[in-house]
Parts: C-alpha cells; structure tokens; sequence
C-alpha cells in the first residue's frame, strides 16, 4: 500500500506541476485569471450591489445560488452527524454528586433516577471539577463573543466578515460554554431541538427570502424584486444580502453545535470532553 | 407489390397476450381457464385465415409500430412464408390446447396455469415471428420465445429439469446474443437497414469472407434451428411435458429456427448472393452433417422422445438444406417442409404422450405390443412416422419429393444421396416401433387373452387422430401452401 | 539552471501547494489509522484552498474591500482602479470550498466515532480483521 | 417570466428543509412535504422538457445576473432529459419507500426524507447547472449526503464503507475542483459557455490538458469507472435500500451526464478526438471496465453486491459509447443514461421488495421466490432481461446503438466486450432466477400432489405498484426509443 501510494503521489504530483509549467507568474496582475471577471466584479460590483466588500458582492450576490447550496451543505452536515451518531437510549449507569458533601455516588440501574437540583448534581465519568477561574473568565467572555460574532455577520457587507464567519465564531460561544462548565449546561440553555430547528431555519430564511423573488417578478435570488418591500429600495440588494447572511449565521451556529455535541457525546448527550 | 396497412398481424400477435391476465384470474377454475384458451386460439387462427385470400392474390399486409431508426423498425409484413408458418402455427396450437387439457390433468401437473400462461406467450411470439418484417423484430420475438419457453421446459422444477433448462438457455440464449445480435447490427452497419427484400440487402457491400462469416453467423446463431453443433438442447429440452414438446420443440420453436434462417438467407443476403459467392454449398454441407448425424443418433436412442427429438433435428435440416439448394424446385420443397414435418412430428409427439399418460411408458423397448391397446394411437404413430420419412400417401412425401428434385434442378447429385440415405434411416428408426407396437409380444401379457382396448383418454386421443388426418389431406391438397410458397418466394 | 531556478521561484506557491497536497494524498493512500487518513484529507484539501487563493493574488494589490465606497460618495466610487484589489472570485470559492470541507470532515469524524463504538479500534487492518470475524459468524 | 428552470431544484430544497423542520415539530408531515415538493418538480422538469423541445435552449439567469458574471442554468435537450429522469425516479422512489423506510429508520423518518431531498436537490443541481464551479458545490451535496445514508444502512460495515467512500469521493471531488482552478486559471472564467470559447483558442496549452486529465479522473472516480470503483459495491450494497434504490439508478448516471457535458459543451469534440486523439485508449479502459465489472459480479454471493458490479459494468459502457468519437456511440451513451437509469431502478426496486420481506438478499435466501413474490419477481424479470439486453426491453436499443457506434469506429473489442458482457449478466440473473424458481420444489418431483400452492407474501401495494409501473417503463422506453433518439439526442447532437 505504501508503494502505490507512493507511486500514485509521484504521478499525481508530477502531472500537476506539468500543469503548472504554463502558469502566468504568481502574483502577476495581467494573468487571464484576473483581468476577465474579476476585473468587472471590481469595477461594476459596488455601483450594481452597493455593497463595498467584493468577497460578500460576489458571495451572497453573483454567486449567491453556490452559497445557498453551501448553506445546505453546512446544513446537511449537521443532520448526518445527528443521524449518524444520536443515540436515543438511556445510559444504564448515572453519577450524580452530592453536593452539599461532594460525595458522589453511582447508580448502576438504569431504572432509578435521582432529582437532581440543589442536593445532587449530574456528573461525568471523567469528571474534573470544574475550575472556577475558567468558569468565571468563560462566563463573562462568552456575551462577548457572542456580540462580536453579531458584528460580524452584520457588518459583513461593509468588512471582512460574513454569515459564515459569524456563524462559527457565535458557534464556539456555544463550544466555550460546553467545555468549560459540561455539555449538560450547555443542553439546559440551548435544546437540541431548538438547535435542530434553527438549523433548517437558517437555510431557510435563505431559501425562502431567495425565493420571495420569484413571485415578486424577478428571478431566483433578483433581490432586486423585493424593493417593494424594504425601506431602502436604493439598497435593496445589500439589505438582502444581509437578510441571507443572518439566516447563514443562524444555520451555522446551530450547526456547529450540532455536531460538537454529537461528536463528543457520542450522540448520548450526556457527557462531553 | 401491392402492400395493405392493416392491423390484423398485430391483432393475432396480440390475442394470446391479452388472454393472459384473464387466464391468471382464473386460475382457480381449471374450465373456465381452458375455455379462454380455446376463444384466444381460435380468433387467433381466424384472423390469420382471414389475410389468407389476400395473400394468395399476391399482395401483402404491413404494419409499421414502432420505428427506431431509419431501416430498422418493429413492423409486421405478411408474405407467403410467413403466412404459411402463421396458419400452422397457429393450427397447431388449438390441437395442442385441446391435447395439453388430456394430459396436463391426465398427470395431475402442477402449476398448470403458469404452463398455459407461458404457451399462450410462446405461441403470440412464434405468430410475431413469422410476420415479422426486418430483422430486428424477427430477433425480438425469437428471443421472446427463447425466454417464454424456458419455463415450460423447467415445468417439472426437480433437478433434472434444471439442468435441461440450463441447457437449453445456454445454447438458444448464447448463441442468438454471442452470433445473432451483433452479426445483425453489422448488416446494419453495412447496410443501414434490415428489412427482408428478395433481392438481399447487401447491394456489393460484402467481400466473400466477410459474407462467409456472417452467413455462419447467423446459421449457427439460430440455434433454435439445431443445427449441429448447437443442436444438443433439443434432445435435453424433452423432459418437458410432452404438449410443449409437441408443439414447440417439433413446430413453433425449432420452426422459428429454421424460418429465421430461411429468411436470413432468401431475405437478407438474396439467393443472387448466395449463388454469385457459392454459399449455398457451404450451407448444404452443414445440414448434410446435421441430417446425417441426427438421423444417426436417433437409431440409437431408446427414450421414445429423445428419438423423435433427434429426428426433429434431422428433418429441420431438411428445409435449410432445402432454401440452400437455391433453386426453385429445392426452395419449394424445403420451406414446404415446415408445414409437412410439423403436422407429421406433432403427431408422433402426441403418441408418444398419450402412451406415456396411458401405460407411464416412456422407453421403445417397452412398447411392443401396446399397438394392440391403442391401436388408434398407434395407427397415427404409423401415419406420423410415413410423413416424417416422406413416404404417400403423406405431405412429407410431397416435400422430400420436390427437395430430390431440387438436388437434380441445381446439379447437385451427390446431396441427393443424402437425402435417399437419410430417408432409408427414418424408416430405420421409425418404422420398428410400428412394427412392434402392432406383432410385437409385449412383456406382461399372453397373447391368447384378448386384448381390451385401453386408449388415453380423449382429449388425448382426437388431437393426434386430427393431426394424422391432416398429414394424409396435405398430401393430396398441397395447393394453398404451395402457392404461398411460391407467392413468398417469388418464384 | 538559473531557468529553472527563476520558474520555481516566479511559480513557488504553485509548487509548495503541490508538495502539500501529495502529502496529504500520501497520508489518505498509505496510512493505517483512519484519524491519520482523515488529517491527510484535511492536508490535501487545504492545499488546494492555497491554490485557490494564490490564482487570486496580484502584486501591489489589496484585499478586495472598496474603500471609497464606505462614505457613500458616489463620485469617488467612480474611479476604481482594478489593479488596487485582488481578485474576489478565488476568495468567495474558497469559502464555499472551506465550507465544504469543514462539513465533509465533520462527517467523517461522526463516521470515525461511529467506527471505534462498534470496534474499539481505528486502525483500519484491524477493523478489517473484526470484520472477517463477524463474517465467519455469520 | 418562467421560473420552471430554478422551480426544479429549489422546491426539492425548501421541501427538505420544511420536512427537517417537521422533523423536530410534527414527524409525520416530512412524508407529504417531500412528496409534494418533488411533485412539482417533476412537474417543472416536464414543462422544461417541452418547452425545450418547442423552443431550444433555456437560459436562466440566477440573481439576474448575466452569464459569465453570476451562475446561469442552461438547459437543453440534455439536461432536461436528465432532469426529468432524475425528478421523475426520485419521485416514484419517494413513494415506494414509505413503508420500507418505516421499516429501516425506525424514529429517524423525518431525518431521512430530509437527507433524501437534499440528495435529490444535489443531481438535480448538477445537471442543470452551467456553472463549474457550482457543479461541484452540488457534487459534494450529492456525497454528503450520501456517506451519511451509506452509514446508516448496516450497522457492522456501514460506516467502514462509508469513510473509504467519503476518503475516494473527497478525492474525486477535489480533483475535480483542482481541474476548475486549472481552467479558471487559464480562462478567467467559470461558465462552461464561457469558458468553452476562450478554451477554443488555447487548445495547446497543457495547463488545459491537466485541467481536462485532472476533471477526467474525478468525475470517473465519482461515477466508478473501473479501476477507480472500489468504493461503490460497498457503499451501495450496505445504504438502506430506500436510498440504495435511488443511489443506484441515479448518482452514477449523473455523472455520466456531467462527464458528457465536460467533453461537449466544455472542451469540445475538436479538443478531445482531434487534439488530445486520447479515444483510443479511454475506449479500452471502457472495454475493460466491461469485462472486468460483469466477471466480478458473477462472484458475488449477494444480490445487492452483484447489482453494484453490474453497475459498474454498464459504466463502461456509458464511457465507451461517449468516448467512440461519432454520433452513434454518444447517442447509445446518453440513451443508456436513461436506460441505465430505469433498468437499475426497476432491480433495486424488485430487490427493495424482497428486502422488505426477507431482510437479507444472499443469493441462498432467495429460494423459490417466483411462488412467494410473483409480482416482484416479475418485475425483477423484466429489468433483468433489459440489463441482458433482450428486445423490446430498452436496453437493447442503447446496445444496438453502442455497437453500431463501436463497428462505425473500428472498435471491435468493444463491441466484443458488449456482448460478452451480455452473455455474463444472462448466466448472472439466470443463476438468480433458477435459485428463486428452483429451490423449494427440489424434494417433490413436481407430479402428483404436490399442487399446494406456496402461500403468496407480498410487499405492500404502494411497492408493487411502482415496482411494476417501473418494469412496464422498460419495455415503453424500449418501443420508443425511436422517439426519443429522434426528438431529444440527434438534435441535441447537431
């Protein structure tokens, strides 16, 4: 195996730089790569879409139909991973702490269930006693980022930045919260099925303002058929671009939790890292 | 020629199709079942009587269905060789019907609604085949048959059938894709149309090699036809039952061979073609060795089937040996062969069922003396054997006949020895079992006590006496297939 | 020499891209461990994320943000000088393709779990071994 | 305005994403949602289909933005025909699957609908796409969706089978976006109209052979052509059967269909036989993709594996007919798309339903079948004696037409592959249909009383139904295959 992999890299390798041979220059201005679209999406982009940042124009607006379809990937994504690995069954045996002694105790039958609130408290095998430093740093960086991670989808248009960007930065909020206190908390404040559901949402907010176009006279994704709807009809299509970008950040967050929780509970949802 | 559009072929194709479903539902009441039978053959065979007149006044019927591709259609035309094959296919096929009643009940078969299904399915082919127009859909229903008759000859599911039906798919469905298809989609290459003219297809597009190994292409890749080498399924196609053996491995298959040949050779290549390369020669060798070696081996088998298996054999090659004499004479008397041998064979073929129904014997060696049980059965048997050997007063005289006279027409003297050699071997293998049947002594008996009379029952019986009759009127009435013949051919 | 010299370097993130990317094919071909082939494939893909972005670089350029067009004055925005910015399309595709992968891989790591639960292991001779077992079983 | 082009491929979306809200809400709507949003694809996709055929050429324009700008949707003869075929068999999957897909899933039916319509949206996407590089974005749809389905079939190999697959699709995937930044690289551009007619001027360059060797490769590794198949039997044998039903008939022919528009619509024939003059040598690997997927199935102990390597096989003949370099090879390859299409999908429905009741397919289990499931049987007859190749079955007249395109072309072995193959996948389904039909009876002699009739034990109607309708398509899209030839492939071809 080893030797045909070799074999097969020294092929592939050697028939791409025989591809390369021909390249224009790195860097070089007047290759055919940057003069024919690129230099319209330049020169034509903030005039047709009034939106400054080209990589947004071109990513939510000339070619917002592959965003969709990336959307749905990301979407997608997050379903196979809750197919592959949610496990529904009870896990037959529980550690809860006492808390008041911190004596902990493990219920080997699955059937008996103990309260749990000020007494006991859910624990993990492999518990660590969580660190109050972390607790408390994490506990007052995650608003932050999460504001942040609003920036950044919001001023997309204007910055770098993006639904995509925002989306996974809001996403690791959400990790932040898991590893430093347990997943359980994070699974108290945001229910799996709300993250379910704001995955689809995401999408669809996507989809459906995409779509939205099409009775209103224009074609899939015109935004431009939806002035009649905005305040702004002069920005019509940075105002939908961002409409898009929002329902990107919320499918993307959700996702990304989606399968943190699932990776790393192994779709129990008990326990995590 | 004057052509008719009409959609009478497709109507007698489609009848035994239709039947179907409505013989499916009515499984459950064996009468009711049979009686559709007998409604779908018999409208079947009065439509095909009905484009008789036509015919013989020299037009003929077409219907185009489906075109594909320029030349190459599914489409229907009725001639005379068609029509000749049409009327004794589908003839035969209320005979068997009223015949496979007897027997099938007789034997209490299994499974009795799937044989009739599948008979009806074979028999709409078999008529398609012989209206068929080009080629291609004389390839259709010939695979058509090929696949419709494999589980009439696997009725019996137990492991001998198995391997029959192994067997027989191994030659009918190798050779017709290994040779058939792709010999036929290089006529279209060349040609670019596969409808059957008398003048060929082939305008000066073939060298002689190349038309050498498409002619054995086809030859032997119609191996419903048995032509040795690839004839060895027929004999193993017998563990059947015996309807299926009679009417399609002595008539419907085996003649769909052979006619697809006959029609490869006069429609196809054109007896011009035939006769400019010399081809006819190279095919006249094969059915030579055919005739000769079947006859042969039929000597020796003592399974009453297996013998009339390889004498089937034997006899198709008459009719190719016959088409490949290329002259009128020996075309006439080899195409006529279809209609003479089947109503000849069929008629051992029921003997040999209603025997083994009656007395379960299966084996020549036991039947001496049984002649005088069933004497109707086997004066038939008697009459039979005299068509298949060709002597009068029996239709097979009239075609062995015309084919010696062919031999002379074309110059050929020494096939004529084949033929005289080969008829001395039917008599041969034939006429013993008559013989004994009637004087024999048979095993059990005395020959003082008399004998009582112990016929299979009737259904059994009134077919094959049908069947004998015939034999013996075509012999003195051959007109109507004989001007179909001549209308088909041209000559 | 000089030559070839002067075309590795006038081309030499076309050839770093390369030298990464067999890496990681290498890794996904050769390797045992399945985290291992899935790092490959992280390699492989990422390289040609470099790829990508390198089509889009051009010299003296900047990263495709219109400046003049923040205050909304129109008449600045007039004068835009393509050879100011990189080209945006590489940029906005390899987003798409960063997407795409991170999904892939997200995956293929639920896979790999899905894998070690049922066979404790993920080394693939091994996994394989398990499997002629359950086989035999059967 | 017409919006059927776009309707196609996004109500197949937007009813997945509903039917994954319905999912978490109320599970038993995700059914009727798919079924409704793929109806009206279908629908779409026949409207385009016609209007195609009325009127030429369809050019949508996403967001409104011109051709070489945004992405457009350029749908002609080709594509609607695939189009159609895709929506149409993802449709009648959907409702042949209802049961079995209870019966498979078990609490996860919403999930799966879900995953299923973002499959289908992914063919759908890359067939009517005229976009490079938005072919790939819907490609790896396609493969997401299906690694994760191949894992949720069987639960010992399953997810073994499914990361080698997602491991050779990612390959594949990137090849071929390597491919797209090749061109990009030398064009600029990444519409296929576009970058067609820059290409016609830079036919030397081997920036552009690599592109087309690099594009080449992963599409072929995609569609499993031979030597690059290894993922498919695995990966198609263990998916749950609702999925293999569709996978099956659909993913491999898709991208058939992409490769054929690279070579025509992208790089053109002038490139392909008279620049690169590589037919030769494709034509052979064809051939031996043939021979070698027909010798393989015919070691396969279970029906699903054997089915996959016949897959495999009738991939070499798609390439083969597309690689002959004349109009009569490519017309049998994109006839057999169809074809291929239909035949598969009939098998793998009769073999769902006999899934549905034995829950294994080893060839041993499947003794004396024709008693038990007639209908099914029947309808597996019949896709079998297509695949064989039997008039009036429609694959016959896409063999007519690659054999009539492999004598045009002087490429015997290739026809002689054909044919060899034919005869294996005889002696294939024989073997089958002599177990089902053989087996139980072996003790009886088959006289006397053994009458009793095998108590007959069906799949549900909603599978038969389709199983049969399905079976009965093979023989209508045989009888006009004249119709289609003539109507949709040789204008599409001039």
């Amino acid at each position: 195996m080893k030797l045909l992999g070799f074999i097969i890299v020294c092929l592939t390798g050697t028939l791409l730089l025989y591809g390369t041979g021909e390249f224009p220059d790195w860097g070089d201005p007047n290759s055919p790569a940057s003069i024919h679209l690129s230099n319209y999406y330049i020169e034509k982009a903030v005039e047709q879409t009034q939106v400054p940042n080209l990589v947004t124009a071109v990513l939510a607006d000339y070619r917002g139909f592959d965003t969709m379809f990336e959307t749905a990937v990301i979407f997608c994504a997050g379903l196979a991973c809750f197919l592959l690995l949610r496990d529904f069954r009870e896990k037959k045996e529980r550690f809860y702490r006492h808390v008041p002694t911190g004596v902990i105790l493990h219920v080997k039958s699955g059937k008996k269930v103990l309260k749990t609130g000020k007494e006991f408290e859910h624990m993990d095998k492999d518990w660590v006693p969580s660190d109050l430093i972390i607790k408390t740093v994490c506990r007052i960086l995650i608003p932050f980022i999460q504001i942040y991670a609003m920036y950044v989808v919001a001023h997309g248009d204007f910055s770098p930045g993006g639904g995509f960007q925002g989306g996974v930065i809001f996403g690791s909020s959400l990790i932040l919260l898991a590893i430093s206190y347990d997943l359980k908390t994070l699974l108290k404040r945001v229910k799996e099925k709300v993250l379910g559901i704001y995955a689809a949402l995401g999408v669809l907010i996507y989809v459906g303002i995409a779509a939205i176009c099409m009775p209103m006279g224009g074609n899939f994704l015109d935004y431009a058929a939806l002035a009649p709807l905005v305040w702004d009809p002069h920005h019509v299509r940075a105002l939908g671009m961002l409409g898009v970008e929002i329902g990107v950040g919320i499918a993307v967050t959700a996702v990304m939790a989606i399968i943190y929780i699932n990776i790393v509970s192994e779709g129990r949802h008990d326990e995590g890292l | 020629m004057e052509t008719i559009i009409s959609i009478k072929p497709l109507l007698a194709v489609l009848v035994s199709l239709f039947v179907i479903p409505v013989l499916i539902s009515s499984s459950n009441k064996p009468n009711v079942r049979e009686s559709w039978i007998f409604v779908a053959g018999i409208i079947k065979f009065i439509l095909v009587l009905s484009m008789l007149p036509v015919i013989l006044s020299g037009k003929q019927i077409a219907l185009t269905l489906f075109e594909f591709a320029p030349g190459a259609a599914i489409a229907f035309r009725v001639d005379g060789l068609g029509m000749l094959f049409a009327i004794v296919a589908a003839s035969l096929y209320i005979v068997t019907s009223i015949y496979s009643i007897g027997y099938m009940r007789g034997l209490n078969e299994h499974g009795q609604t799937r044989f009739v299904c599948f008979f009806a399915l074979a028999i709409s082919a078999t008529i398609g085949a012989a209206f068929s127009a080009n080629l291609l859909t004389l390839y259709l229903f010939y695979e058509i048959l090929s696949l419709a008759t494999y589980p009439l000859v696997a009725h019996h599911q137990d492991e001998k059938s198995r391997i029959s039906g192994r067997r027989y798919l191994t030659f009918i469905l190798g050779t017709s894709i290994a040779l058939v298809l792709p010999a036929m989609i290089y006529c279209y290459h060349v040609t670019g149309t596969l409808e059957f003219s008398t003048a060929g297809i082939f305008a000066g597009q073939l060298s002689k090699p190349a038309a050498t190994v498409l002619l054995l292409m086809f030859v032997f890749g119609f191996a419903k036809a048995g032509i040795m080498p690839f004839h060895s399924w027929l004999p193993a196609a017998m563990v059947a039952p015996t309807p299926v053996s009679a009417l399609l491995h002595a008539v419907a298959v085996v003649k769909v061979g052979v006619f697809s040949i006959v029609r490869v050779m006069t429609g196809i290549f054109g007896v011009d073609l035939l006769a400019n390369f010399n081809l006819g020669v190279v095919v006249m060798c094969i059915a030579s060795v055919t005739i000769l070696v079947g006859s042969c081996i039929a000597l020796s088998q003592d399974e009453l089937k297996r013998r009339l298996a390889y004498s089937t054999i034997s006899q198709l090659s008459y009719i190719i040996f016959g088409v490949a004499l290329l002259s009128p004479q020996g075309q006439l008397g080899g195409v006529i062969h279809i209609a003479m041998h089947a109503f000849g064979k069929i008629t051992l073929f029921f003997c040999a069922g209603a025997i083994f129904v009656a007395t379960g014997k299966k084996y020549i060696s036991q039947m001496s003396g049984l002649g005088k049980k069933m004497p109707f059965t086997f004066a038939a048997f008697f009459v039979g054997a005299m068509g298949v050997i060709g002597l009068p007063p029996t239709g097979g005289f009239y075609s062995k006949w015309n084919l010696i006279l062919g031999t002379l027409e074309a110059d050929q003297t020494i096939f004529m020895l084949v033929l005289l050699v080969s008829s001395f071997l039917n008599a041969f293998y034939f006429l013993p079992i008559v013989y004994k049947g009637f004087f024999g002594k048979s095993e059990e008996e005395n020959d003082d006590t008399p004998v009582k009379i112990q016929e299979a029952n009737l259904c059994l019986v009134i077919p094959l006496i049908i069947t004998a009759i015939i034999s013996i009127v075509l012999f003195f009435y051959p007109t109507v297939f004989v001007n179909l013949i001549k209308v088909g051919l041209g000559i | 020499m000089t030559d070839l010299l002067a075309l590795i370097v006038a081309k030499y993130n076309y050839w770093l891209y390369v030298i990464l990317m067999m890496i990681g094919l290498y890794a996904m071909i050769a390797k045992n461990n399945l985290i291992k082939k899935l790092v490959g494939m992280n390699i492989f893909q990422t390289a040609i994320i470099l790829f990508y972005v390198s089509i889009g670089y051009k010299r003296d350029a900047t990263i495709p943000i219109i400046q003049s067009a923040h205050g909304g004055n129109d008449a600045l925005a007039a004068i835009i000088h393509a050879a100011d910015y990189i080209n945006p399309l590489p940029h906005v595709l390899m987003l798409t393709a960063i997407v795409v992968s991170v999904a892939t891989f997200g995956v293929a790591m639920a896979l790999a779990v899905r894998i070690y639960q049922r066979y404790q292991t993920l080394e693939e001779d091994e996994i394989r071994m398990r499997l002629v077992d359950i086989g035999q079983e059967k | 305005m017409d919006n059927y082009p776009a309707l196609i491929v996004v109500t197949p979306l937007l009813a997945a994403l509903f039917a994954g809200l319905a999912a978490w809400i109320k599970e038993r709507l995700s059914y009727p949602i798919a079924l409704i949003g793929l109806a009206v694809s279908v629908y779409s996709a026949f409207k385009v289909l016609m209007q195609v055929i009325a009127s030429g050429t369809i050019h949508y324009r996403m967001a409104g933005w011109a051709p070489p700008m945004g992405i457009e949707y350029s749908i002609d003869l080709l594509n609607a025909m695939v189009l159609l075929i895709v929506s149409g068999i993802a449709f009648l999957n959907l409702i042949a699957s209802y049961k079995s897909v209870a019966q498979e899933t078990n609490d996860r039916a919403g999930s799966f609908y879900t995953i299923y319509l973002l499959f289908v949206t992914g063919l759908l996407g890359v067939t009517a796409t005229g976009d490079l590089f938005n072919l790939y974005v819907l490609i790896e749809i396609t493969s997401l969706t299906s690694y994760a389905m191949v894992a949720l079939g069987d639960q010992d190999r399953g997810p073994l089978a499914s990361l080698n697959y997602v491991f050779i699709g990612v390959i594949g995937a990137s090849f071929y976006l390597l491919g797209v930044g090749y061109l990009y690289m030398q064009t600029g551009s990444l519409n296929m109209a576009d970058v067609a007619d820059i290409l016609s001027g830079i036919h030397g360059s081997s920036t552009v052979l690599v592109a087309f060797i690099l594009m080449m490769i992963g599409i072929w590794i995609k569609m499993a052509l031979f030597p690059l198949h290894v993922w498919l039997p695995n990966a198609y044998s263990y998916s749950p059967i609702a999925f293999a039903r569709v996978v099956a008939p659909l993913m491999t022919k898709v991208m058939v269909y992409v490769m054929i528009r690279m070579m025509i619509t992208v790089f053109g024939f002038d490139y392909i036989f008279k620049t690169l003059n590589l037919s030769h040598a494709v034509v052979w690997l064809a051939t031996i993709a043939v021979l070698a997927g027909a010798i393989m199935a015919l070691s396969q102990k279970n029906l699903k594996k054997m089915l996959a390597y016949i897959i495999v096989c009738e991939i070499g003949y798609m390439v083969g007919g597309a690689w002959m370099g004349n109009q009569l090879g490519m017309t049998g390859a994109i006839l057999h798309i169809l074809n291929d299409a239909l035949m598969t999908f009939a098998l793998f429905l009769a073999v769902g339903n006999m899934v549905y009741k034995l829950k294994k397919v080893d060839l041993l289990d499947l003794q004396g079948l024709f008693g038990k499931m007639p209908w099914t049987m029947a309808g597996f007859v019949l896709a079998a004696f297509s695949i064989i190749g039997v008039p009036p079955t429609c694959g016959f007249f896409s063999k007519w037409y690659l054999i009539l395109g492999a004598f045009e072309a002087g490429a015997y072995h290739f026809a002689v592959a054909l044919v060899i193959s034919s005869l294996i996948c005889a002696v294939l389904f024989f073997k089958v249909f002599e177990i089902c039909f053989f087996e139980p009876m072996s003790e009886g002699h088959g006289h006397g009383d053994s009458h009793s009739l095998v108590a007959i034990e069906e799949a549900p109607v909603s599978m038969l139904i389709v199983s049969g309708l399905v079976s009965l398509s093979l023989i209508v899209a045989g009888l006009y295959s004249g119709t289609i030839v003539n109507t949709i492939i040789l204008p599409f071809l001039k």
